[in-house]
């Protein structure tokens, strides 16, 4: 994959082992290779889910038919709601940067176990198949929404089965990628390592790979059940037969609403790494930030019902679940006010991923607190299900793990690849894309406020000129994509070779030459009694 | 919706509104001097003006304050919530009830004297029960004038939502749960009268005198219209989610029963087993499952005004 | 690491355990054909439990393990509890 | 680890396989703890449906097969011990009688359906969609699924105990390496602990 590189020792993108050219890729168990699998397949899915997301926009961008019928549009969200969820945030930042820089964070040279990391590759993969093929072949694409709720997923007409397998296989993969970072940090972390001196990018992993241990099952058997129901109608969650379709929320929800960590704890862990390094300076309160991980991983689990206060709910339920919501947002308010505080007296070095970081910082903010209005009992009720919540959620999801993503991209990619970005390129992209994100998703806010229901393919005129503001963001957005990727792309093959640890950081992964050896140390590390990961001087 | 003209339109509106300030004033406070705080930061302490930073590991005192603070914050925000949600969960005694029937893709709102319509007329300043009916998928009922939402849930007992209209006009009501294919389309228009206008429209037996001089035809056609044949069923020829209804008397039509395929003719038992067993025979090219038993809704009275209608459609 | 010392439990617990596990199998067939109205449900559960107990503890070894992997245990079975109680804080109050 | 560029094995950490094995069986148990909490919830709304539909199993079965994965859960427990004395004949002796054992099961398994299907009792049946309350509808649809997925894992954990059999002839787990033997053991008293509840909760509560 990589031709030109000068080291002269063998690093993990220019070894040759057992097999050669992409066999020695995909059947590589070296967590770095599998780690870029992981990103490179999930950035080809991720422009899947953008071209449907821009499409989407375009038909939005006045009312009746623009360029596409009901069903198509229908089938739209879903496909971009399953893709961007289930193959692009939740393996996201834990597949990609925790598969690379986890093992070397810790002083290990592998995970736990190599083999099942491939094998949760290969699982991706399969996933990725199954759901694509649902929308190629039989009776047209999905067109439930990714939620799936009943009973409307045992009466479309669509070709849902291979869809409901792929996303429980995609599960499947998660949940394995969970247990072997959970295994790696037990039994992996080198001599001197102690709990309280990981750093926080792999607490966060930790926390998040709980999540995915405990949580995801339960969607999955939910999962089954729905493609029983459809083949055989079981009736466990069929109305005609008995069944409660509230039910199938609830359990969805157990699910998903913790995943919605599982897609930002990473994020969360990336910025607390970020702003350390580019202040100079010891993060503030790290075990107020361990601690708020945890929390947020645990709390996580008891306020899935934020989402169907107007499902039919008991009242007891709603003023409990309303109740939880809130203390879930105070361990981020936490996080927040430490990155913050990281910052006070530094010696900033103003670079593009602490651009990212701190428009993430920003971001999150809006997405976070519109959270709120989510959570309070009178607000969702009047706002459920209305382009609101698809603010909120583009807010936090793509705003608060996709700007992660890119902060991390841009952190670790010299070390990644050996090489240096075009900073200015970088800067401009970062920009660009910034204030499409913006104009994208604000309007939204503001229709959902007027009362726009989600979900609507067509709307009424009154809602037309938030709409096109909110197309006309998603075209600039897009060109700063292409700008940062672009740039990244072209610097990783020919881009000036990088220092070994170009941004004067802490942690172990620095103290590795770049790209890092095929063994990551010759030697395993030894941390000091008074060494730790921001001990900066 | 926000604007001015359409504020205190149901009872409900002051608390969530209220809700909503007290949580956005939070919101923005935050945002604004965090940011603002940020930003400073950033420029402050940039490495040209600082080139070596003071190393501080951390503050209990203020740990323990940015816990409580927000905490206490967050407990005001959930107050509002709550003191804005409560009233909603208990209709009054003496509310009206209206049973609405929520199915694959319009509403048809039924009142006490058994009038129907596909649009619902309410009286201003009286309490109102909607009964909620899901026929077939989730649907979910949305006044955003009236800041009510409820979905409409097939199965659930004791589904119900209330409020009380204090302002006349006409105001949108959205179907805010996605349902398939036509979801964007199944909204229609709340009217709300003075109490006399309303006595008058409820009782109102000139429509309904006229219905019997009426010809069956037109009587069918309305009927059509109420209970909402026409989201799945085109007049002009064109496949909706049904077949169409053009020239379908006396037609031949390829229907499935069971596993076999056989012909029948479009009669008036054809028809009617059509409405009141849909997947018996279902038509070749269609889907099972869409179409649901009007059983019970639909009298048989109904239906033979309903074929002779159909009977008109050339 | 290679050389981590087992426990080796000896059969007589095993058999003492499996014992116990009959016989608390046939306690629980008996006390469920007695007619206690609600209480059915919570004494056969009752009984599950304590037979779970001990299959957690002898067989799987999980005295003789290391203190982490039981908090673990636990851990899972109170998030499984939780998760049914609050959702029957729904379904109690509907 | 082919690629490992001085080729060595991954060195043997039975410590890291075993909480391996117990993080599956984690999400092992919430798996079926979602089907436990659809259960309870069916239950509480249907408790008459639920007693009258339970009446149609077979409390006998129920009861001799929870008997035999009881036993079977304990030699295959005490293979372990054998193992670790170094008796490797009485180990595969102890885990040949949990895959027999097992096999019953599945047998007896397979005759409690068959008896349910003669009835005219399967998911979507037209017997049970047209004589049966919703409330038995759903109990039936639950019995099928539980007692399907645990059937399926009955015959996955036969076949760890199948690999660990080869591995333990071929000589490759042995006292000093037993990690794959204990993991199939684990795997085993997962599946007999599901059953300590379902037995219960199907057969019992009538
Ligand atoms: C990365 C994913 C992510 C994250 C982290 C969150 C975080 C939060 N979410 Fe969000 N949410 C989604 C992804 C996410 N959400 C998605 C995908 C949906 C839609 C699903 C669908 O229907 O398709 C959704 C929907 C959703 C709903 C349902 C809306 C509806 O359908 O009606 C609710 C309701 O409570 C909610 C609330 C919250 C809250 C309170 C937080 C909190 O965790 C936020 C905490 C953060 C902050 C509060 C900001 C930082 C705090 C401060 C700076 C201090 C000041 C704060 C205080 C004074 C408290 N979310
Ligand atoms: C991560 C999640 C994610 C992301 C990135 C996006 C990206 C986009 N989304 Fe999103 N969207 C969802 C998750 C996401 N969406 C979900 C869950 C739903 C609900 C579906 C449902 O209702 O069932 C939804 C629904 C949804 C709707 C509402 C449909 C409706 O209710 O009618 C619309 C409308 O226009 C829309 C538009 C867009 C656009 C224009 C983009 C994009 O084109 C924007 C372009 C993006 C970029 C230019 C770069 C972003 C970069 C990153 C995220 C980092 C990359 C990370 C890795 C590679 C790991 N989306
Ligand atoms: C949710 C969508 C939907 C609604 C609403 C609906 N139908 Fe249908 N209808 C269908 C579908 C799909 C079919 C074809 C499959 C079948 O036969 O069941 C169908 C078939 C029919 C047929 C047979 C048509 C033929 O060409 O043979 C008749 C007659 C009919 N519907 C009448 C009605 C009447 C009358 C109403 C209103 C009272 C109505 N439908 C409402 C979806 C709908
Ligand atoms: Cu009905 Cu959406
Ligand atoms: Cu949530």
């Amino acid at each position: 994959m990589q031709t030109a590189h000068s080291a002269n020792e063998a690093n993990y993108l220019t070894y040759k082992g057992k097999y050669k050219g992409l066999l020695g890729w995909i059947f590589s168990t070296d967590h770095k290779r599998i780690g870029l699998l992981y990103l490179y397949s999930i950035l080809t899915m991720f422009s899947v889910g953008v071209l449907l997301g821009l499409a989407m926009k375009f038909e939005l961008l006045a009312p009746g038919k623009t360029i596409m019928e009901a069903q198509t549009y229908n089938s739209a969200f879903t496909v971009h709601g399953v893709i961007m969820i289930f193959m692009v945030v939740i393996p996201g930042l834990p597949a990609v940067f925790g598969n690379i820089m986890l093992p070397i964070m810790i002083g290990a040279k592998d995970v736990a176990f190599p083999k099942l990391n491939l094998l949760s590759w290969w699982l991706y993969v399969l996933g990725v198949i199954l759901v694509l093929a649902a929308l190629m072949f039989g009776s047209g694409a999905p067109d439930t929404g990714w939620t799936f709720y009943a009973p409307y997923s045992f009466k479309s007409g669509t070709n849902l089965l291979p869809a409901v397998f792929g996303a429980f296989v995609l599960g499947f993969s998660s949940i394995l990628t969970g247990l072997n970072f959970l295994v790696t940090i037990h039994r992996l972390r080198c001599p001197g390592m102690k709990w309280t001196k990981m750093p926080l990018f792999v607490w966060t992993l930790y926390g998040t790979a709980w999540i995915q241990l405990l949580a995801t099952p339960v969607v999955g058997i939910t999962l089954v059940l729905v493609a029983l129901e459809r083949m055989f109608g079981i009736g466990v969650f069929d109305p005609a037969l008995g069944g409660d379709p509230v039910l199938y929320q609830h359990l969805f929800w157990i699910y998903s609403h913790p995943a919605v960590y599982v897609m930002i704890l990473p994020a969360m862990g990336a910025i607390s790494e970020i702003i350390p390094t580019f202040s100079q300076k010891q993060i503030f309160g790290y075990k107020a930030i361990i601690a708020s991980t945890m929390a947020i991983a645990f709390v996580g689990y008891l306020v899935w019902g934020h989402h169907m206060f107007t499902a039919g709910m008991s009242g007891t339920a709603q003023y409990y679940f309303s109740l939880l919501t809130f203390i879930v947002a105070i361990p981020s308010a936490i996080k927040v006010f430490n990155w913050i505080s990281t910052m006070y007296k530094g010696s900033i070095n103003v670079q593009t991923p602490l651009y990212w970081a701190a428009s993430f910082v920003f971001v999150f903010l809006i997405g976070g607190l519109s959270g709120l209005v989510l959570g309070a009992l009178a607000t969702d009720i009047y706002v459920h299900d209305t382009a609101f919540v698809v603010a909120h959620f583009h807010y936090i999801v793509f705003g608060g793990t996709g700007f992660a993503f890119f902060a991390a991209a841009h952190y670790w990619f010299p070390k990644i690849y050996g090489r240096m970005y075009d900073k200015g390129w970088a800067n401009t992209g970062w920009l660009v894309f910034f204030i499409g994100f913006l104009a994208l998703y604000t309007p939204m806010f503001y229709l959902g406020m007027m009362g726009m229901p989600r979900r609507y393919y067509d709307y009424l005129d009154e809602f037309h000129s938030g709409n096109i503001l909110s197309t006309f963001g998603s075209w600039i957005m897009v060109t700063g994509l292409v700008i940062i990727v672009v740039n990244l792309v072209r610097s990783a093959r020919k881009g000036e070779p990088a220092e070994m640890n170009p941004w004067h950081s802490k942690t172990l992964e620095w103290t590795v030459s770049s790209p890092p050896p095929v063994e990551n140390f010759d030697e395993l590390p030894v941390i000091a009694e008074d060494d730790g990961p921001y001990n900066y001087k | 919706m926000y604007s001015p003209e359409v504020t205190q339109a149901s009872n409900f509106v002051q608390g969530v509104d209220t809700a909503f300030l007290v949580i956005l004033g939070i919101s923005f406070f935050f945002l604004i001097v965090l940011t603002v705080v940020m930003i400073y930061f950033i420029y402050k302490y940039n490495r040209k003006r600082n080139p070596v930073a003071t190393q501080i590991h951390g503050n209990t005192t203020l740990e323990i304050i940015w816990t409580v603070v927000p905490f206490l914050l967050t407990m005001v925000m959930f107050y509002y919530g709550w003191a804005g949600w409560k009233p909603m969960q208990k209709a009054p005694k003496d509310s009206m009830e209206i049973t609405v029937y929520g199915r694959m893709w319009n509403f048809s709102f039924e009142y006490e004297n058994g009038k129907r319509t596909d649009t619902l007329f309410l009286p201003k300043d009286q309490p109102i029960k909607l009964n909620l009916v899901a026929m077939d998928v989730l649907h979910s009922l949305y006044i955003p004038a009236f800041r009510v939402k409820q979905d409409m849930v097939p199965g659930m007992e004791n589904n119900f939502m209330w409020f009380e209209p204090q302002r006349e006009g006409i105001f949108e009501l959205y179907c805010a749960e996605y349902c398939g294919l036509q979801h964007s389309y199944m909204y229609t228009y709340v009217k709300v009268m003075e109490e006399n206008e309303f006595t008058d429209w409820l009782v109102d037996t000139t429509q309904v005198a006229a219905l019997d001089i009426e010809s069956p035809t037109a009587t069918g056609k309305r009927i059509m219209q109420n209970i909402g044949c026409f989201a799945c069923h085109s007049l002009d020829g064109s496949k909706l989610v049904g077949p169409s209804f053009k020239g379908i008397w006396g037609e031949e039509h390829t229907v499935v029963t069971g596993k076999e395929t056989r012909q029948v003719l479009v009669d008036e038992e054809y028809i009617k087993s059509s409405i009141y067993d849909p997947n018996e025979d279902v038509v070749e090219g269609f889907s099972k499952g869409l179409m649901l038993s009007y059983r019970g809704q639909l009298s048989d009275d109904d239906i033979t005004n309903i074929v002779e209608y159909l009977k008109t459609l050339k | 690491m290679s050389e981590e010392k087992h426990h080796i439990v000896p059969y007589r617990v095993y058999i003492i355990v499996l014992l116990a596990l009959l016989a608390l199998t046939f306690a629980s067939i008996g006390i469920t054909s007695i007619e206690l109205g609600e209480y059915t449900v919570a004494g056969a559960l009752i009984f599950a439990c304590i037979k779970s107990f001990l299959v957690l503890t002898y067989f799987m070894h999980l005295k003789y393990d290391k203190k982490y992997i039981r908090a673990m245990v636990v851990f899972v079975f109170v998030i499984f509890v939780v998760m049914i109680v609050i959702t029957f804080l729904d379904y109690l109050y509907r | 680890m082919e690629n490992n560029a001085n080729g060595e094995h991954v060195h043997y950490d039975a410590e890291a396989s075993k909480i391996g094995m117990w993080l599956f069986i984690f999400t092992e148990l919430l798996l079926f703890g979602g089907l436990f909490l659809i259960y309870s919830v069916y239950r509480f709304k249907n408790p008459e449906a639920f007693h009258l539909a339970a009446e149609e199993l077979n409390t006998s079965i129920g009861a001799l097969n929870t008997v035999l994965l009881l036993i079977s859960s304990m030699t295959i427990a005490m293979s372990t011990t054998t193992l670790l004395l170094k008796k490797k004949g009485a180990t595969l002796g102890l885990l040949a009688i949990t895959i027999i054992i097992g096999i019953v099961f599945l047998v007896n398994k397979y005759f409690e359906w068959g008896v349910k299907f003669d009835h005219g009792i399967w998911p979507g049946s037209e017997h049970l969609l047209n004589d049966f309350s919703q409330g038995e509808i759903l109990f039936f649809g639950l019995y099928f699924v539980m007692t399907g997925l645990h059937a399926l894992h009955i015959i996955i954990g036969l076949a760890i105990i199948v690999a660990a059999i080869i591995r333990i002839r071929k000589g490759t787990v042995h006292e000093n390496r037993a990690a794959l033997l204990e993991n199939a053991g684990l795997y085993w008293h997962l599946v007999d602990l599901i059953w300590i509840f379902l037995f219960p909760l199907f057969y019992l509560i009538t």
